[in-house]
This record gives structure tokens, C-alpha cells and sequence, in this order.
């Protein structure tokens, strides 16, 4: 098993989870974090004093899918997300060992 | 008139005037709470901008057109406010002036919120100056200013289509020429709720019309002296809301099996709206009637509109148009002597609908060259992305909530 | 009498009225922020139905009880207004009733608070219904129309009694037959502090509130003319406030070593709910004084319920039960000339006495039977897993917040 | 005086004294707006017990100090409001005593916001009660109460220099002896924005004092039977209010290409204090340009105020303080018969410059000790820890927002 | 050292993290997150509209433990966050390589 | 790769991200978390009743490094999060397989 964590954008989010839809409607989880990479945040200001919003919201995906779905999972995830232009994001895959749905007590590959 | 009486009226209509200027931030968290956090800062500065708009354009030019001498069609003189007379109506002319703003202040606020969430700022401001200016007190001057729809025996107490429907049938032409927000309708066409983010904004502004409402109505007998009237006026008022709020309660509690927030603070406004008109001229239980009718008119109105994929994030157009419409027509049936169901046969009610009809017709067609004007120069919509990202960033560089996790 | 005194009456007492209507939303706005972001739209629901339904039933029922010509227990005629004179006590009646109506909906609205986050939507306005129209007024009937309270000498001069001790009497039975929120007691029955959700909002609701009590209790002379006793009664009610929440801040310092926001807000109320029956009838001094106890009787009655396990979400029965008690019975304690400290005996102090234990034997066994009753047929508490999840989503179907990132 | 005439008087006036109460709630409402979530509880406790402090101490020792009978410079009678006359001005005193109470509830609250987010509550507590009952009176005495300056013949309609310059020099001294916020400038000097936490709040706020204005202002007249100028008063309020807004307005878009949230709220403001002044003495034109100037003094302060590295975090300093400087001397300007521009000579502008630098004086040194004394024995600055923090936390043990996700 | 990621019901959270007191009180990190398996989200409406909430606020909890106490701290999370009901969530089991404790510099499992 | 998941303290936050801005600047996700490890909150009352908030605001920042800039990124938060005090946090370091740039498409090392 591996988790899926991508961070994209915001006004991504709906494609993406579409797109999930069509492979099968896995579970998902989704955390609402900042974060920057080679984007520049739109300008600010406050009471006529311009800043610069170093940290910008984006969306972090987590999928923890079997070994078999990771390719499709990540080539959907990143086809979709795309934009092309700076700011688009990243997928990480990490290993997961082990799953439990709480629901049952399953564990391994029928948790997921 | 004796003195005391001049100082009793000035002191009703000053304060009948506080009242209704204190409605523009019962809008503002209205209009606020009911779209999204990242229009939050957007839609208040339109609606504060509104009244200096309003202030400055109803001072220069809007007051000369709509009580200016002139013809039936519009006034002509007192530009700049020069050349008024010390007292009109009973009341130093600069209070008559300041309680006339602060209407044409509401009219111009209205249309705010229908356009929501995707209008330019500076398209705004200029439709904003434009209402205030000229297209609504040419109308006032219609029906208040000694023009011809006053003259026809058109009554309006205190404007459900001098200022609600003028508002609300701007708003039409807002909502139309601007088409529905990025993600309000579905491909299949089927609409997309897109909730409010803050109803403690949304109760609290409700609350607030409703409270500035009593300087909108009883403030319209323009007189202290008037004191039967003024009582009238309240408790009709008051009826009329707490009947509208119930039935748009009861009617959406039947359609969704849930009380719903949105229908019944839209269901109050609905019934105060309607009862603007005929607040003077009707009995209590009547009032009652034309608020419940009233709760019902908006209620409908909100589903027709979504079914002709007109998107009013928060229902100005129900409310404020066709309810507006309602309540003045209200008038041609519930009036106590002229009224259709009191006896009074067919004419008033047929006056009603050529004032109605006369508005609609108006505003339509000035507001949409108005809008068409707009769209064709400096355009009316914000970019898609900035749409997306809001209002607040992409126009004003700022975001209203800082230091708060949003969803976005 | 003449026109000019009914005039300036009216206008005095209709922006009275205004002013008492504004605390319908300085409740909603306190309740609201004194609870959790998940019941926002119940509670704004609540407060909002609330006048609507007392504007119906105040109309239909309430004001026939109240003022109608009957016997010393309850009014039996003006049922739906009809019939009534054009004038009351010096003012169009539809005047007197639209301040009388807004004093039925602060009633009704207080207990909002004490049943917060835990009241079934239905059995509410049901209750609120029968309190407005009933329970409250044959109260006021007792004690200002005319029955046997005001007949013994009774002296309540804007409602401490009438209208805060039988929202907070209400409030205590329905807090005692609904039981406490899930998670406020721990198994060790020791009490488990639930914050407010949002202090901005509890602070504009106080803010609100005060400024209304100055249509309430300076209202309450119900003449413009009787200008000596406006000034005195607006300034007793001020000092009593302030006094109140100073005593408050300072008790709450002392206890935990912190100025505590919550009960220094409440301590405002505390003064202003015990000023409302003495304000016409005592120096500021005493006033003062007054207030200040009252911050202490709010103080030591939170803790009191806390220990005996009633959960009262935002201090409803302390401020109006307890202190509307403690400001009555300072009416015979303060009086100028009847009061006990003032060298009038132990007469008028009985008086007191005797109407405020007959309105809380009254209050608690209408108001008892009436939840009993609401318990037994359609339910007064959601269920638990509603409770959980929050009344808003349970009951209504919305977010208050949608756009924000909560706790839970 | 007839009894008629004084009850229009107390009606008048008692209602204006209500809504200078309600800017109480303005300004927390904006101060809050205008600040961080974690100091939100903080700023609103001193806003609230800024008004309970002054209704003590301008009862006790205040009015005595401001209208009591003694020498040019301060009064020494009526201490606890003993022995005060029945009337005063055409006025139940204790009308006009609670008038003049909401004025130094004002002058005291100005200062919170300049001083908000790193001052100590008990500090501020100490302070608040000073310039109510002691500065704030002195002021007043001089020009209001039979002192020098009034005998001078400087004028001040409703407070530009006696309320707002008070409030706003207080400020400049608080904000000094304090410093500014951690993080606030930056190494290299230069100024890091620190946004207010919720945009929403902040707009009510300036709608609620824009709405309060109307009582400060017009109130002032103190007596309803002055309809003319009544009337005046409040067309000219207005007007200055919407166009120090809009220039503000323009003077932000010229300068950031971005039509800016906070300075067009601060604008209309800086409008409202400058026309305070003169309100009574000019025409609405020059009240048009006062106004719009004001938006430009209030602007350039802004950046002055950063430049010297002085920290406001709400710009109380640029428009209470340079405003209410700018609206005193446009008297000596604007003046429809003593003003420069309308053939009056220099002499009004003369005496205007004379009074404005007393007062500046008098408030610099005074205040100037009252802080330093604080910062040298209690301490006026919560630890950095604290201020990291957050007040909210460190000194009330509470959080405004606990259901929210915040950025900290 | 494995990283116990459990995703569970808001209405749960206290009753883990009492359970966890039992087991010697571990440092735990809470996330607030939204996500969606096979539980249906209530329903919600806006001015009359129903519409879905496909995403339902779930609580996310991060416990990194020695992999000695991981079968307890698995064991003791699926148990107690367990209602029977779709929606209950799951566990899942993530490699560490290696902890520091900012405030000593400890690293390994002294900083646990 | 690795990834480099640190629970810090707010207030340190700017002063983190100014140490790695000195490390070449690398992506940075933040999330807001709440946690406990030995730290007790500050006391806070409701009403005149005290209570103890037990889970603190904490930020946790992912980082996902190359595994030649583990060694000095995690040295760098440890470093410059640290007061001293009980509460100042941990630093995880977990396990990554594979990287994708979501703008370009690029993996592996290439999309770091
Ligand atoms: N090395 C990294 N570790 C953790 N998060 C990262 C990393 N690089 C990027 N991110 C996250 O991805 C988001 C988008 O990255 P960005 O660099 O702007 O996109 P791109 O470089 O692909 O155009 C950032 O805001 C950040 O949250
Ligand atoms: N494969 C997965 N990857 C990531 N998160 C998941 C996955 N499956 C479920 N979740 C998370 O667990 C939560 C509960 O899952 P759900 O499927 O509704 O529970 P169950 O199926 O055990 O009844 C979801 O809201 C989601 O946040
Ligand atoms: N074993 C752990 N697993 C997950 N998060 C932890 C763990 N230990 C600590 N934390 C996180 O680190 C934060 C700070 O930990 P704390 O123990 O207070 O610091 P320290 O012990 O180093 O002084 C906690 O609030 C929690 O979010």
C-alpha cells in the first residue's frame, strides 16, 4: 500500500476528485495547509501599505491506495491538477505498512 | 405652522432619517453574510461607497430632479441645493433633503447584492452615482416630486416601486447582464447552492432592516403631528414582517422538511417591502394578509428565477422587485376606501398597475442601457480568476478574514 | 389633550418602541456568541421567530389579556385590537400596543438563551407562542392592566418583575425539564465550562442591549411630556449598568485572579435587569447601588446553578430571574419616600414581596406544565447525536460558517 | 421656558445621547475589526469599561469639574451631582448631564485603539478613568462649561477639539510611551502591515459611529425647538462624512492602484470629526470640502505617523487627533461670517489656532504624565510573551474565536 | 518508530485520547481534515436548495510511537473510535526513519 | 528523498522559514495542528470557571528533501525552533518514494 499526498490547488480540487470518481471513488482525505514552492503570492495591502503573502492556501490530498492503483492515482491526479503555470504543486508517494478500517476491524489490503 | 410643531416634526423626521441611513449597514451584513467569505470586503465597500455616492450625487444633482420645479416628467431646479426654500412640508428643507437621501442611499444599495460576487468595482461605483442621480429620482419625481403618476392618483406610501421595485428591477438587469457566478449553474442546468458564509451577519442585518424600517414607514408621514397615522404605519409594519417571515418559514418548512434560514430572514424583508406601499391606507389584519402574500410572492419568485438560470445570491430581486410589485398592487385591493375588496371597484387598482408597469418599463430600459453601456466599455465582470480567487484579493488586495483557516 | 402633547408623546414612545424592538437582535446576537459556532442558525432562528410570533399572538390574543377591560386576574376584550379606543394613556392605542409588543417579545426572547443548543426548533416556537400569549400576559395584566398586583400598590416600573423575571423563571423551568447539554456536567458531577463561540458577537449583543434599555425603561413613562422623569429614569439605568459590571469585573478578578469577559458583560445586564422596576422611584445614588448588588447577586446565582446542576448557557436566569428579584425588591428597600432605607417601612417591601413570589409561583407552574406537557407529546430535546453534530446541521440543514475551518 | 418647548428638548436630546452611547459599539466593533483575533476579547472589554468607568467618574467628579460653577479653568460644584438645578440649558439636567456623559465615553474609547494589542487592562482601566473624570473635563470646562477659551470666543460646535483632538492626543501620548507592536516595523525601520482580523466587524463599526454622529452632532443643538439648524447639522455631517470617504478613497487608488478597505472606513471618519467643529457655522458646500479635505489629512497622517514609527494600529492618532485639529481651524476658514474665506479676517482663525494648541498643550503634558506614571509603577505593556501570545489569552484567560481555526 | 495516522469522528476525539492516557499518555498531533469513504454526508440546504456535502470534517490524528507500542495504540484507537457505522474511519501505519526532539536535540527513540 | 515533518511552535515559525530561505529556499507545506506531548496549555476560563486547554496550536511544516539535504534541513529547525521549554516540538523524518512536479510532470529527484 502507498499513500498518495498531493498538494494542489484550491480551484483544482473539484476536478480532481471527478476524476477520482471515474477510478473507482476511493477513499480521501483532504487538510487545508499553506505552502509555497516557486509561486509568488498575489500582492496585499493594508491601510495603503503594500505586503507580500509569502504562504499561499493550497489543498493536501491523502490517498492511501494498493500498490496496483498507484499509477493511475497519480497520473489522474496530475494530469488533472495541471495548469502550467507556477504553483501547481507536488505528489509524494510514501510506503505505507499497514491499514485498519475502524468500521470492522479489517486490516491490510481490505481496509482500503 | 407654530413653531412647536415644525421643531416636532423636524425631530420625527431626523430621527425617522437615522433610522433608514442605519438600513445601508443592515444590507451590508446582509448582503455580506449571505455570499462568500472571499467577496466579504468587496460587497461592503460597495455598500458604504452607495451612500457617499448617494450623498454627494443626490446633493448635486438627484434632490433638483426628483423636487425641483419642472415639468411632470422631472424637476429642474435646486441643483446644488441652491435656491430651496427654508421649510418644505412642514420641515426645514435640509431635513426633508437628508430623510429623501437617505431613501435613494437604500435604492442604489439594493442592487448590491444581486450582483455579488462578481462585479467590477469601478463599473459599480458609476452605476452607482447613475441610479442616485437620475434614474431613481426621476421616478420619485413620478410619484412624489408632482409628476404625473402622482398626479393619476397613483398612491405609494413610502416606496414598495418607488424605491424597492426601482432597486429590485435594477438588480434584474444587473443579474442579467452579468450573468450567473463561476459554478451557479450546472452543466445540466440544474442550480448549485452556493450558501452564505457568516448568518449571524445575515440575522443581524435582517434585524437591522427591519428596525430601520420604522423610520422608512412611519418616518413618511413626514410629520410628528400626524400621530394616528404614525401608529398605523408602525403596526402594519411590524405585522406585515412577522407574517411574511412565518408563512416563507411554513412554506420552505413544507418543501424541504427543514426550517429554513435563508427563506425566513427573505420572508421578514419580503413582508416589509409589500407593506411600504400600503402601510397608510390599510387596516392591521390587512397588513397581516399582505405580508403572508408577500412571504409566499418572494418564496416563488426565488424558484423562478433559478429556473431561468438568473443567479441573486441573496434574493434582492424576490424581495425587493416582486415583492415591491406586490405590495403596491396591494394597494388597488386592500385600500380602505378605493380598494377592489373594500368596495372601492377596479380604478385604483388599475392605477396601481400603470405605476407598476410605468417603473418596470423605466428601469428596464435605463439600467439596461445603462449596464449595456458599462459592459461594452470598461466591462462589468472581473476576471474569471479573479472570480475564483475573490473579489477581495483581486480587487481590493485584501482578505476580510486574515487570521481565520477558510475553506476558500 | 392637546394635539401637541399627544404628539410629542407618541414620537417619544414609538422611538421607545424601536429601541426595544433593537434588543431582539442585541438577544441574538449575546445568545449567539455565548454558545458554539454549530447552533449559530438554531439560536438566530429562535430569536428571530420569537418576535414574529408574539407580533401574531400579541396581536390576536396577548394584548386582549393584558389590557383588556375584565376582572383583576386577565383582560377579555380588544381580542385581535377590536374594538379598541383610538386612545391609550395619552397615545394612539396602535402605538401603546407596538411598545407593549416589543416588551412581549424581550420576554419571550430571554429564555432563548437558557434552552440554547439543546431545544427541539418546533416545541420552541410552540413555547414562545404561549408565553407571549399567555403566560406573560396575565402577568401584566396583574400588574399594569389593571389587576391585583397593581391594585395592592405593586411597583414594577418597566419590568424587572413582569417582563425579566418571567423570561427568567421560563428559562429556569425550561433549563430544569430539558436537562443539561451533553458534556457539561463530568461523571463527578463537577461543571465543565462550554465557551462562546464568538466574543465580538456576545459584546455587540450587550452593547445592543443597553442601548435598547434606554427605550425601555425611559420609554416606560409613556410620555414625552413627563421630560423630569426621562432624564432621571435614562440616568438611573445608565449608572445601575455600569455599576454592575464594574462589580462584576471586580468579583470575577478576585475569585480567579483574571477580569473575566463573560460574567462582566452579564454584569451590565445584572444591573440593568434589577434597575427596571426602581429606575422612576430612586435617587441615581441608590441606583448605583442597585446595580451594584445586582452585579453580585448575577455572580453568586451562575455559581449557585452550576452547583445544582442546571445548565444555562448564557446566564438567562441569573440576569433576568435573579436580578430582575433583587431589583424589585430594591423598589422597597430605595423607594424616596416608601422605601424601607428611606424611612417608609416594612410596608411597601411586603408588597414587593408578595407580587414578585406570586409571579414566580405563576411563571413556574404555567411555564412547567407547559414544558411537561411539550416533554411528554412532541419532544423538547433533539437527539443526541443532533446535539453532537449541532442543531444547525440537525434542525435546519446549514453551516453557520460554511466557509471557515472549525473545531467541531 | 413652556413645558412643551422642554419636553421637545428632552426628547430631542435624550435620543441623540442614545445614539452617542451606541458609538461605543462603533468604536469596539471597529477597533476589534481592525486588530488580531487573539486580542479581540482585550479590546472589547476596554471599549466596554471605557463607558462604565466614565459613567462613574463623570457622575462623581466630571460634570462637577466641566459645568460646575468656579473659575476659568475648572468647575468645583455639583461633585457627585449634588445640589444640581433642576434644569439647565431648557434641559432636566440629568438629561443633559447624560448628554455630556456619552460625549466623555467617547473621548476615553478613541484612545483603546491606538494603545490596543499590547497595553495592560489595568493600566488602561487607571487611565480610562482619568481622562473621563479629570483631563476630558478640564477641556470641556474651558471651552464648554464658562472657561477661558470659550470666553475667547473659540468655537466648537460638537467636539472636534474637546472630544476628538482629546481622544486623539491621548492617543499619540499612549502609542509613544508604549511603543509599537512586536513585528510592527522591521530592522531596516521600515512599517510590516499588521491586517485587521475581520473586515466585517470593522465596516459595522463605521456604520454604527457614522449613525452615532448624528446624535453628537445634531444633539448638540441641545434643543429641538433649533429646527433649522438641526437640520443643517446633520446635511452637513453627512456630507462630510461621504466625502472624506471619497477621497480617501481616491487618494489610496492613486497611490496603490487599489481601492482601499481600511482607509476609505477611516475616511468617512476623518470626515465625520473634521466637520464636528464647524457643523453649525457652515454651508454644506464648505462642509462638502472640509470634509474631503479631511480625507487627505487623515491620509498623509497615516504615512507620517509610520514614518516616525509611531504605532496606531486602528488610525486613531490621523483621525481623531489631526482631523479633529484640521475641522477646529476650518471654523476660522468656513465660518459663514467670522471665517477667512467669507471675508471674517484672521481673527476666528486666531482664536481657532489658540484654543487647538491649549488643548494640545494641556492633553500632551497630561497625559504625557498620567502614561509615564503607569509605565514607571504598575507598567502599561503586557509581557512580550503576552503580546505573542495574545492578550486575549495572557490577560482574560478567554479566546474570542475557541471554535475557529486560526492562523494564530 | 512508525507513525500512526488515524483518521477518526470528531464525536470521538475525547474518547481516544482518554484511551490513550491509559496507555502512558504518547504525544499526539490533531489535524483538522475532511474526507470522504463510503459514509454519505448530510444533507444541507440553502434558500430552500438541498444539496450534498460530500466532504464530512473527520479528525486526523498523528501518534508516532516505538514499534513496540504500536499493536496497543492501533488497537486502542479502532477500538474505542469504533461506532459500527460507515464514517468510523481508519489507521494507518507509516515508517519513520528517525525523531529529534527540538527542544534537547534528542534524536532516535529518546525523542519519542 | 525524504520527508521532514516538524511540529514547532507558532511563534517560530517566521524565524524557520528565514533559516531554510538560507538553505536554498526549498517547498515548504505548512498545516495548522493542534497536539500535546509534555507541555501543559496556559489555564483559561469561561464565565468564572477555570479550565485547561490540553491541545495547543502547534504548525507542523512538511519538507520533502533529497537525501543529501536531510542532514542540514533538519538541523536547521532544530536549531532555530528551539527555547528550550517543554513544548517545543519534534521533527520527523519519513520515508519517500517517488516525487511528481504536477506543473511539468516531471519525477523523482527532478520534481523536488
Ligand atoms: N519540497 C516540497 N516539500 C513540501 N511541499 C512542497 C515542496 N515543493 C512544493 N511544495 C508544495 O507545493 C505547492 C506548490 O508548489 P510550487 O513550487 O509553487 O509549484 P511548482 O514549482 O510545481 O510550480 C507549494 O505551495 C507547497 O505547498
Ligand atoms: N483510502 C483512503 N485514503 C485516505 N483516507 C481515507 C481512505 N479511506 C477512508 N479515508 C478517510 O476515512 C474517513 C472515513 O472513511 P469511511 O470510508 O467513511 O469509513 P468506513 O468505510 O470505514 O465506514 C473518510 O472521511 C476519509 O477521510
Ligand atoms: N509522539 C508524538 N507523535 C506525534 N506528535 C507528537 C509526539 N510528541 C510530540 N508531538 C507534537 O509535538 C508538540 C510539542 O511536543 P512537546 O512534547 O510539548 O515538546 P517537548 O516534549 O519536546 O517539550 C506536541 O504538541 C505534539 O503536537
Amino acid at each position: 500500500m502507498k499513500k498518495v499526498e498531493a498538494i494542489i490547488r484550491y480551484e483544482k480540487l473539484n476536478d480532481v476528485r471527478d476524476a477520482l470518481e471515474q477510478l473507482g471513488y476511493p477513499g480521501i482525505t483532504i487538510t487545508d495547509v499553506k505552502g509555497h514552492g516557486k509561486q509568488e503570492g498575489p500582492r496585499r495591502q493594508w491601510r495603503g501599505k503594500e505586503y507580500k503573502v509569502e504562504l499561499l492556501p493550497k489543498i493536501k490530498i491523502e490517498i492511501v491506495v494498493l500498490d496496483e492503483d498507484l499509477g493511475k492515482t497519480v497520473n489522474a491526479i496530475t494530469r488533472i491538477a495541471r495548469t502550467g503555470e507556477v504553483g501547481d504543486g507536488k505528489v509524494f508517494v510514501i510506503p505505507v505498512e499497514n491499514a485498519y478500517r475502524v468500521r470492522t476491524g479489517d486490516a491490510g489490503e481490505n481496509a482500503i | 405652522m407654530p413653531q412647536v410643531e415644525i421643531a416636532i416634526n423636524t425631530v420625527w423626521v431626523m430621527v425617522a432619517a437615522f433610522l433608514v441611513f442605519f438600513m445601508q449597514p443592515g444590507f451590508a451584513m446582509l448582503e455580506a453574510g449571505f455570499t462568500r467569505a472571499k467577496n466579504v470586503a468587496n460587497i461592503l465597500m460597495k455598500n458604504f461607497m452607495d451612500f457617499c455616492m448617494a450623498s454627494i450625487g443626490f446633493w448635486a444633482v438627484g434632490y433638483a430632479i426628483m423636487f425641483g420645479a419642472g415639468n411632470i416628467f422631472a424637476g429642474s431646479s435646486y441643483f446644488f441645493l441652491s435656491g430651496i426654500p427654508d421649510q418644505t412640508f412642514g420641515l426645514p428643507t435640509l431635513a426633508f433633503w437628508f430623510f429623501q437621501l437617505a431613501f435613494a442611499g437604500a435604492a442604489a444599495t439594493i442592487v448590491a447584492g444581486a450582483m455579488a460576487e462578481r462585479t467590477k468595482f469601478s463599473a459599480y461605483l458609476i452605476y452607482s452615482l447613475i441610479i442616485s442621480a437620475l434614474i431613481y429620482p426621476i421616478v420619485g419625481h413620478w410619484v412624489w416630486g408632482g409628476g404625473w403618476l402622482g398626479e393619476l392618483g397613483f398612491l405609494d406610501f413610502a416606496g414598495s416601486t418607488v424605491v424597492h421595485s426601482v432597486g429590485g428591477w435594477a438588480s434584474l438587469m444587473g443579474a442579467i447582464f452579468l450573468g450567473p457566478r463561476i459554478g451557479k449553474y450546472r452543466r445540466d442546468g440544474s442550480a448549485n447552492p452556493i450558501p452564505g458564509h457568516n448568518l449571524a451577519l445575515a440575522a443581524l442585518g435582517t434585524f437591522i432592516l427591519w428596525f430601520g424600517w420604522f423610520g422608512f414607514n412611519p418616518g413618511s408621514t413626514l410629520s410628528g403631528m400626524d400621530f394616528g397615522l404614525i401608529a398605523k404605519v408602525a403596526a402594519n409594519t411590524n405585522l406585515a414582517a412577522a407574517a411574511g417571515a412565518l408563512v416563507a418559514l411554513g412554506a420552505a418548512w413544507a418543501k424541504t422538511r427543514k426550517p429554513d434560514f435563508g427563506l425566513t430572514m427573505n420572508g421578514a424583508l419580503a413582508g416589509l417591502v409589500a407593506i411600504t406601499a400600503p402601510c397608510a391606507f390599510v387596516s392591521p389584519l390587512s397588513a397581516l394578509i399582505i405580508g403572508a402574500i408577500a412571504g409566499l410572492v418572494m418564496f416563488g419568485a426565488v424558484f423562478l428565477l433559478e429556473r431561468i438560470r438568473i443567479d441573486d445570491p441573496v434574493g434582492a430581486i424576490p424581495v425587493h422587485g416582486f415583492c415591491g410589485l406586490w405590495g403596491t398592487l396591494a394597494v388597488g385591493l386592500f385600500h380602505e376606501s378605493a380598494g377592489l375588496f373594500f368596495g372601492g371597484g377596479w380604478a385604483q387598482l388599475g392605477i396601481q398597475g400603470i405605476g407598476t408597469a410605468a417603473v418596470f418599463g423605466w428601469v428596464v430600459l435605463t439600467m439596461g442601457a445603462v449596464f449595456f453601456t458599462l459592459k461594452k466599455t470598461i466591462g462589468i465582470r472581473v476576471s474569471a480568476r479573479e472570480e475564483v480567487m475573490g473579489l477581495d484579493i483581486g480587487e481590493h488586495a485584501v482578505s476580510a478574514y486574515p487570521d481565520f483557516v477558510t475553506k476558500g
